[in-house]
């Protein structure tokens, strides 16, 4: 079954989307099926576990499930500081 | 935790830490320097996703406190376009002694670097520019194509 | 390392290690807490050979840009009567990565402590004071006579 | 043979004697000797190995042996920082 999803692209994520937020509809299971789904849109050459997702402002796991209506945030690794 | 476009002002971030029943006081700063895996940087662009990063930034914070005898801790993270020299971080930590102002601020600063959603993008001297890996990749030796666009 | 009978600044000292190479700095501060061994503490009076506190300091500074791979170091030590919440000794170290940063801060402050010729006399709320026992021993765990004098 | 000598006292070992310096001329061979045959002096509870020493102005052994018209200086238990 189809989910509404809002995705939100973060810095190189969003450089290859050409967009920092864009609305899908897709059978997904879980953000990480979404991941891979959506690997063309972010152009990740990088392993998921490089990566982080949050889920509605949550920080979450890859093996969360998503639910329709659910605002995701792929981030790329992080470097601060 | 602290986000700011601002210049961050270290002298005035200790202040606030400061404690009668402090002994110790250590503080970390990463400053932007002039060069990054061989390559000559000119300045460097931070990201920050600000309402994640400061849940995660204050969760750090909070874990400092529970794991270390510490009276006070707090962290600012600098956002934008930055010049060399600038400072991109600031983690401040006042205690009693020594061993456990050294140990929170060098918990919150590795925390801060790998788990809150910050990227930065070098600008080289040579015209590219370039997302910098995450840190702990780097440490793990993980090889992570680098992405650079002209 | 420098000796002074002024209050310290630390942001003035920090200015001093910036260097367009280094990504990292880190400081310690050493501040006049308001009890010591279970004891209130009014304020302390330090006492420093400075000719030897001076040798020794620089000793201690040099032997920090031998064993980390560092930029600059520095130490700032105050001398005579403190009050609660002064900074008695400040230690600051600039480099590429913050690992050397934290490392030599800590190795700096370490041997300052047990190296030099310093030595520090509490004033307590009560009208007692006495010398401070070295720490070393503390954490060695020797057992020192106080010597207190009302 | 007597040895002419000056010595510094420093902090808690200075309150004790009265004074900061002093000139003695005493039959010593080493530092350590000194320390001892001044013990009533310093008033030192202290064991010699929490102590320290300098000769000239420069940080000593205990073990140093003295020489006539040295300047010694005795130092209790550091406490900086």
């Amino acid at each position: 079954m189809n989910k509404k999803l809002t995705i939100l692209y973060f810095a190189s994520f969003r450089e290859h989307a050409g967009t920092g937020e864009e609305s899908v509809e897709l059978d997904v299971g879980t953000a990480a099926d979404l991941f891979e789904q959506l690997k063309h849109r972010h152009g990740s050459a990088e392993p998921l576990g490089h990566c982080k997702v949050a889920i509605n402002d949550e920080m979450a796991d890859w093996d969360a499930a998503l639910s329709d209506g659910d605002v995701v945030l792929l981030f790329p690794p992080v470097a601060g500081g | 935790m602290r986000i700011t476009a601002d210049r961050i002002e270290p002298d005035k971030q200790r202040d606030e830490l400061c404690d009668d029943r402090a002994g110790a006081y250590a503080s970390f700063e990463g400053w932007i320097r002039n060069h990054n895996d061989g390559e000559d940087v000119l300045r460097l662009e931070y990201e920050i996703y600000e309402p994640l990063a400061l849940k995660e930034g204050q969760k750090v914070i909070e874990e400092a406190l529970e794991k270390f005898p510490i009276f006070h801790a707090e962290c600012v993270h600098r956002e934008g376009m930055l010049e060399i020299g600038d400072c991109a971080v600031w983690v401040g930590v006042s205690s009693a002694h020594r061993d456990e102002a050294f140990e929170a601020c060098r918990y919150i600063i590795d925390q801060v670097k790998v788990r809150l959603p910050i990227w930065k993008k070098e600008y080289y001297v040579d015209g590219n520019s370039g997302w910098v890996n995450c840190e702990r990749c780097a440490i793990h030796g993980h090889e992570h194509p680098k992405v650079v666009s002209s």
